[in-house]
């Protein structure tokens, strides 16, 4: 494994694209996102053997990836929080829940407050506020609740924000637990809506069935993200985070305001965060507190981690390893989370700089561990 | 809101708070130590703290101790329970160091990359007892919830005069146990000679290993102690509430955890205040509300707490444990 | 005493004959005032910290285009006067006013916004980002660029004629919708950061992580980093330390060129030989007192320096 | 140098990595929705099986699908072949509907037994709707699935919770005689629409309502209301895991009212985990205890090696009204769809017929009240709430 890992790297794939001329970087990049779109039919051997579909107990490849590519986008978020800002933050699930919760609480009429508007209003009983506008109520939430969570707290030390977003992660939960004639509670809220799209064969376009049309979906967007996360990363707000990690102290004397940064990492990945929740509802058409254990926000940050903090595609990598490897093996039903732990022990053991570590993160990382040897050398 | 609820039962809610806080505070320990030696959270200490409910469990049935033992019985199999829970544990916690920290230690990872590791080796130990061991040996080891016999036997020893509120053997065990084992416990830290070196490394690691402290051993004492009162921790639970699950050290963790960061994190006595404060907080508050949203009173409790003492209520740092 | 305008070392030679070539209209700065009014200001300034005091009543002002020199002994007082210049630490009693607005407890970056910059004594870059990169977050401290503009390109300004693109269809979009005020200001960041590096005369290394640049080459990125904020006052705390003689000569011509282009300096030093050779006017603190002020010639002649410096000869050479 | 031979390798390992996978050949793979079955008089299907296969709740839903195989293996076949598909979905909904969606796109599938928890039925029956396959329930018991919003395609075997809230709200007053009931949920989805239902039968006879979570162990501050309330009995909405530290405490503080909680209790380890602190402890549940003539706990205690557990019987029903279909004629989900709404027959668990929401009518439901008594729960009385 490292070995083909070693030769690989070898071949110094970062470097080459760098100096690849733009026509090749775009039909590369191009023929991957096609590639991507594909996916749902891959029937070519020997590829087709990535699916998840092939034992009679498998479950819809086009779901699988659907998922993979929700996780893909929280991944993508809360890396701009770890792996650029630098901020611990094991409470992410919290916003993918707000997100999920947003448009099920607007968009469903089983919604008791979707119901509370109607009989307020005098609308009929059919009504909820449309698909469309779910979308910057669901935004709108997760961003008030990451600056609502971020401005107090991200005043304190690295591992005080870890346990406070952690907390924050069981709150929303609980809270969306508890208030039984706000969220349904426990029961949860059904009828979540769904993007509106023509009628095909009787269905909605947007259905439970066609899982494909939502992949498609989430994946477009996913692409938007990326290429927006790689605009600011490319930027001075890029640098001031990047300044933030490196030594905050000198950073604020060079007129980077530290605090006003870290705020917009956190509303962002926020954003970000809520935005898969929507999807994640809007495809599930059911939104229950369960679905949103603290738990899950360790798999995100494991996912961050372990494709290599710092890096869009490390992060990407992380999402789709750790969401797709237990839905393909399903048939070791059982001895998967042992499985899933061991692997999350080796791998950061073999290479704790992640599977594909930024170029800066990998150098950090040889530095460090040079320090490391010396200073054991020393001792 | 049932203020009136509180106010009547003030003194048994108190007592409940402090029965509850006194097994945080243990478990806090280990979170502590661990943290003002090497700035880590150690994510795997609830399940250091399970191995040893389990260890309790298996004690009691390799020596046949059941509720109708006698009383030499008893006394034999708490403490041989004891005993090997404290080893179990702290051998637990000695072997997630080894094989989850150790390494990375030695390669310089940055601390993001410790917390998956000790994600990953919590799922592991929580997977061994429930899988990997049922797969083996089947019942007891599983996923559901399992009885341990009730060998101490609860009965009320005393009755507190003025608020006749009763006090059983169990809770006076539970809260002698905890603090006395806190004493000891800073009392080795600040008295011992290894302790000192403990305080010395938690101040300033590289001076401390100029002044000729080993910090290797340093570390593997913190989490063989830390893993200890883990273990106590484990056999006072089970004597409380007479069971283990796979699954049991989660929310265990999760607020001996937000206990140690209440109190000040790295710092022995903010843990058994944190402890302490945090059990107390969340039964007043069930009793004036409910259980249901018992992590919502910890996790708020533990926000205002910190917004006005950034570094918990006693303030950081092992090595100002003195102070 | 060698001429000052004529630099000796490999170093300036190529500084200077990059100079020839630049382009110093890019990073000179704009002055809101006339040169020989007061800057800032420290007012009977005493801070104390617990039963000790640091400053005891230290009454200066630093006025505008001059280099000025603060000078003392080790311990007397020098770098936490400088805090309290740059907001680190609030004075007990007495006030700081730049330009005439008292900045105690303005917060570090609203400080750099109003127009102080800084170096640090022991340096501190950021070690994993390239030489530019340092410079340019300097640069990003004028800058205006939101999230949201940067994400969406969403302000766009009309550029001007020397901002447009050369090629046809870009050039024609750039007229009709304009361009984003982020290209343009990432865009011109990038060409001064590269002056300031040129200017500085360390461009040959500006893609290299600042960790792996040689130490001359580091005290010279942090006095680029620390002019791309466009301060009007810059503020450099023992830019000297640990070079030898040919370097601190490179360095008073840097000074010197740093004040051309329109700042203000405040140099704080305990090498007399370089404080008296580039300086305009000299304060002298001794156990946090001011025990001297004037031009280097009559800090020189003053009985008072002479004796506290005479603990320390070497340095007063 | 070094540099050329890494990129020698790594050209060398996927070139030979190509090599080998190439070498399978392009055969289609079947993957995709599979489109065979459904043709012609071909009698060739499968029955999915959907819940929690893993995870800490399997046991209450692992007898039902042996139940289900154990139908199947007894069922002669004629001219069909139908195989059991299980599908894990850790009772989670989230991991229930890529199952779900998978089920229904293939077509070889011709009925689901399931969703065994309500959470994952609520989030997929939408899913088989769109996809015309019929699901029947052995254990999903909440009462919107049926009443709120019904599809076409659900059935259940069971009855609703509201009924089972009323049946032991019965229990409570008429065999008990309780007139102070202490009643107490979980807060979950399962227990806390169960007391409620409880709590609105009994009306005064409640004395007090304290809610607790799941994952709870210490319940200090609920023994407080109740040393203070003084009920003569305790009602618990929740599962095992949370009812043995429960029941513990409640004895330890001495305690002694009776203690009855709802089927998320019923299971075979529900004696094991209580100990000694849950004898004499109550379990309703709408399961009744298998006809002793039956042959059913002999064959199954022979294939699984242990008494029926929950819910065995009820998957055992499931898997016979499937196979009466296609023994019927039905060869698609159209037509099994049909015969199971027209379904009427005795089970093992009661006589089945299912009304126009999927719900098994009143009248055929039995509640029976299982009493713990040195760790096995034993039927104890029959109780009918709607008289």
């Amino acid at each position: 494994m490292s070995q083909i890992l070693d030769a690989y790297r070898g071949l110094r794939l970062g470097d080459r694209w760098d100096g690849a001329p733009t026509v090749v970087r775009w039909a590369v990049m191009l023929l991957v996102i096609a590639f991507a779109f594909y996916l749902p039919y891959l029937n070519i051997l020997p590829f087709a053997y990535i699916r998840t579909d092939l034992t009679s107990s498998g479950s819809d490849w086009a779901s699988v990836l659907f998922l993979v590519v929700v996780y893909m986008i929280v991944a993508v978020g809360l890396n701009v929080v770890i792996g650029l800002a630098g901020l611990l933050d094991l409470g992410y699930v919290g916003f993918y829940a707000l997100g999920a919760y947003s448009i099920a609480l607007f968009g469903s009429t089983n919604s008791p407050v979707v119901q509370a508007m109607q009989s307020k209003f005098g609308l009929s009983e059919e009504w909820a506020v449309p698909f469309a506008v779910c979308i910057p109520i669901a935004i709108t939430m997760s961003l008030i609740a990451g600056v609502f969570l971020g401005a107090p707290t991200l005043r304190l030390r690295g591992d005080y924000l870890a346990i406070v977003t952690l907390g924050f992660g069981e709150i929303i939960r609980i809270t969306a637990r508890n208030l039984d004639n706000v969220t349904n509670g426990a029961a949860g809220i059904t009828q979540v809506p769904v993007p509106p799209g023509p009628e095909i064969d009787g269905r909605a376009f947007f259905n439970t069935i066609d899982a494909e049309r939502w992949y498609w979906l989430a994946l477009t967007i996913l692409i938007l993200i990326i290429w927006l996360a790689r605009r600011l990363e490319h930027s001075r707000v890029g640098r001031a985070w990047l300044a933030i990690r490196e030594d905050e102290d000198a950073a604020s004397v060079m007129g980077v305001a530290g605090f006003k940064f870290k705020l917009w990492a956190f509303a962002i990945g926020a954003t970000l965060g809520g935005l898969a929740g929507l999807l994640f509802g809007s495809k599930q058409q059911y939104v229950e507190p369960n679905a949103f254990m603290v738990n899950l926000s360790f798999l995100f940050v494991a996912m961050v981690v372990i494709g290599g903090s710092g890096n869009i595609f490390g992060a990407l990598l992380g999402a789709f390893l750790l969401t797709y490897l237990p839905e393909r093996f399903r048939e070791f039903v059982d001895w998967r989370p042992f499985a899933f732990g061991v692997a999350l022990v080796l791998v950061m053991i073999l290479r704790p700089q992640g599977l594909v570590p930024s170029r800066r993160r990998a150098r950090e990382f040889e530095d460090r561990r040079h320090e490391a040897e010396e200073a054991a050398a020393d001792a | 809101m049932d203020f009136d609820n509180l106010i009547n039962g003030l003194d048994r809610a108190t007592l409940d708070g402090i029965t509850r806080g006194s097994i945080y505070a243990l478990v806090a320990l280990g979170y502590t130590m661990v943290y003002g030696v090497m700035k880590l959270i150690n994510f795997a200490h609830s399940e250091v703290f399970m191995v040893g409910t389990w260890t309790v469990l298996g004690v009691y049935t390799v020596i046949g101790a059941t509720s109708s033992s006698g009383l030499g019985m008893v006394i034999g199999a708490t403490l041989l329970a004891l005993l090997a829970a404290m080893l179990a544990s702290a051998g637990t916690a000695l072997a997630v160091e080894r094989i989850a920290y150790r390494p990375l230690r030695k390669k310089g990872a940055p601390a993001l990359i410790f917390l998956i590791t000790g994600i990953g080796c919590s799922m592991v130990l929580v997977e061994v007892f429930g899988q990997v061991l049922r797969f083996f040996f089947g019942p007891p080891f599983g996923r559901v919830t399992v009885n341990i016999p009730a060998v101490l036997e609860t009965k009320t020893v005393f009755t507190i005069p003025g608020v006749d509120l009763a006090v059983s053997n169990t809770r006076i065990l539970i809260i002698v146990g905890a603090i006395v084992m806190m004493l000891a416990l800073d009392a080795f830290v600040n008295k011992s000679r290894l302790g000192r070196g403990v305080r010395a490394v938690a101040q300033d690691p590289d001076t401390a290993s100029l002044m000729g402290v080993n910090q290797e051993r340093v570390i593997m004492l913190v989490f063989v102690l830390g893993g200890a009162m883990a273990g106590v921790a484990a056999l006072l639970y089970t004597v409380q509430y007479d069971i283990t699950k796979f699954d049991i050290g989660f929310i265990i963790g999760l607020k001996a955890f937000t206990a140690a960061v209440l109190g000040g994190i790295g710092n022995l006595r903010g843990a058994l205040v944190g402890g302490l404060f945090l059990g107390i907080v969340e039964v007043y508050a069930s009793a004036i509300w409910d259980s249901s949203w018992t992590n919502v009173y910890a996790f708020v409790v533990l926000v205002v707490v910190l917004m006005f003492r950034p570094t918990g209520i006693l303030g950081e740092s092992l090595g100002k444990a003195r102070a | 005493m060698p001429d000052l305008t004529t630099p000796s070392s490999a170093n300036s030679d190529e500084a200077v004959g990059l100079e020839d070539t630049s382009d110093h209209d890019l990073i000179e700065i704009e002055t809101s005032g006339a040169v020989g009014e007061t800057l800032l200001e420290v007012d009977h300034v005493t801070l104390r910290f617990g039963g000790v005091v640091a400053l005891n009543d230290v009454n200066f002002e630093i006025r505008r285009g001059e280099i000025l020199g603060l000078i003392g002994p080790n311990g007397a007082g020098k770098t936490t006067c400088f805090n309290a210049m740059t907001g680190v630490y609030t004075p007990t009693e007495g006030k700081i006013r730049f330009k005439g607005k008292e900045i105690a407890g303005t917060k570090p970056h609203k400080i750099n916004h109003l127009g102080i910059a800084r170096t640090f004594q022991n340096i501190r870059l950021f070690p994993e980002m390239s030489a530019l990169e340092n410079v340019m977050v300097g640069c990003d401290a004028r800058h205006k660029s939101s999230v949201v503009g940067v994400l969406f390109r969403s302000y766009r300004v009309r550029p001007t004629e020397a901002e447009l693109p050369e090629s046809g269809i870009r050039r024609s979009l750039a007229k009709v919708f304009g361009v984003s005020r982020h290209t343009l200001e990432e865009r011109a960041g990038r060409r001064r950061s590269m002056e300031l590096l040129r200017f500085v005369g360390i461009a040959d290394r500006a893609h290299e992580l600042a960790r792996n640049l040689p130490y001359g080459y580091q005290r010279r990125l942090e006095i680029a980093r620390a002019l791309a904020t466009e301060p009007e006052l810059i503020c450099l705390d023992e830019p000297a330390a640990g070079f030898n003689p040919a370097e601190k000569e490179d360095l008073m011509g840097l000074i010197r060129r740093i004040r051309d282009l329109g700042h203000t300096v405040l140099v704080i030093e305990h090498d007399m030989k370089l404080v008296l050779g580039v300086t305009d006017r000299i304060v002298v603190l001794e156990f946090g007192s001011k025990i001297a002020e004037g031009t280097p010639e009559e800090v020189a002649r003053n009985p008072k320096v002479i004796a506290a410096y005479l603990g320390e000869p070497d340095d007063a050479a | 140098m070094i540099r050329s031979t890494k990129t020698w390798q790594a050209v060398a390992l996927t070139a030979v990595a190509t090599l080998a996978l190439g070498a399978c050949g392009t055969t289609d793979t079947g993957g995709g929705s599979g489109s065979d079955g459904g043709d012609g008089g071909d009698c060739n299907f499968k029955i999915a099986a959907m819940g929690a296969l893993s995870g800490p709740n399997a046991s209450i839903v692992v007898p039902s699908v042996d139940g289900a195989e154990l139908a199947l293996d007894q069922w002669d076949g004629g001219d069909c072949t139908v195989s059991l598909e299980r599908f894990d979905t850790e009772g989670d909904p989230a991991k229930a509907t890529p199952v779900a969606t998978q089920i229904a796109g293939d077509e070889s599938f011709i009925g689901v037994i399931g969703g065994a928890f309500s959470g994952e039925t609520r989030a997929t029956k939408t899913i088989y709707q769109d996809g015309g396959i019929p699901m029947i329930s052995q254990s999903a018991t909440a009462t919107d699935l049926t009443q709120d919003d019904p599809v076409e395609v659900f059935h259940r075997l069971v009855p609703y919770d509201d009924y089972q809230g009323a049946a032991i709200a019965k229990y409570l007053t008429d065999e008990l005689g309780a007139t102070k009931v202490f009643v107490i949920d979980n807060s979950e989805a399962y227990g806390e629409p169960l007391a409620d239902r409880v709590e609105e039968t009994l009306g005064d006879a409640m004395i007090q309502r304290d809610k607790t979570e799941v994952g709870q162990t210490d319940f200090a501050p609920t023994i407080a209301k109740m040393e203070s309330a003084k009920p003569d009995a305790i009602m618990y909405g929740g599962y095992i895991a949370e009812a043995a530290p429960l029941l513990k405490q409640i004895r330890d503080a001495g305690i002694d009212a009776p203690f009855i909680g709802g089927d998320g209790l019923y299971g075979a380890d529900f004696g094991n985990a209580v100990g000694e602190a849950g004898e004499g402890a109550i379990v309703m549940c709408p399961c009744a205890p298998i006809d002793e003539s039956s042959t059913f706990a002999s064959d199954f205690e022979k294939a699984y090696g242990g008494a029926p557990g929950a819910y065995a019987a009820e998957g055992y029903d499931a898997m016979t009204v499937f196979l009466k279909g296609l023994e019927d004629g039905a060869r698609d989900r159209a037509a099994m769809l049909e015969f199971v709404n027209g379904y009427t027959g005795d089970g093992l668990s009661k006589s089945i017929a299912f009304d126009e929401n999927g719900d098994v009518p009143q009248d055929q439901v039995s509640y029976w009240a299982y009493k713990n008594n040195g760790g096995t729960l034993e039927p104890e009385v029959e109780v009918k709430p709607a008289e």
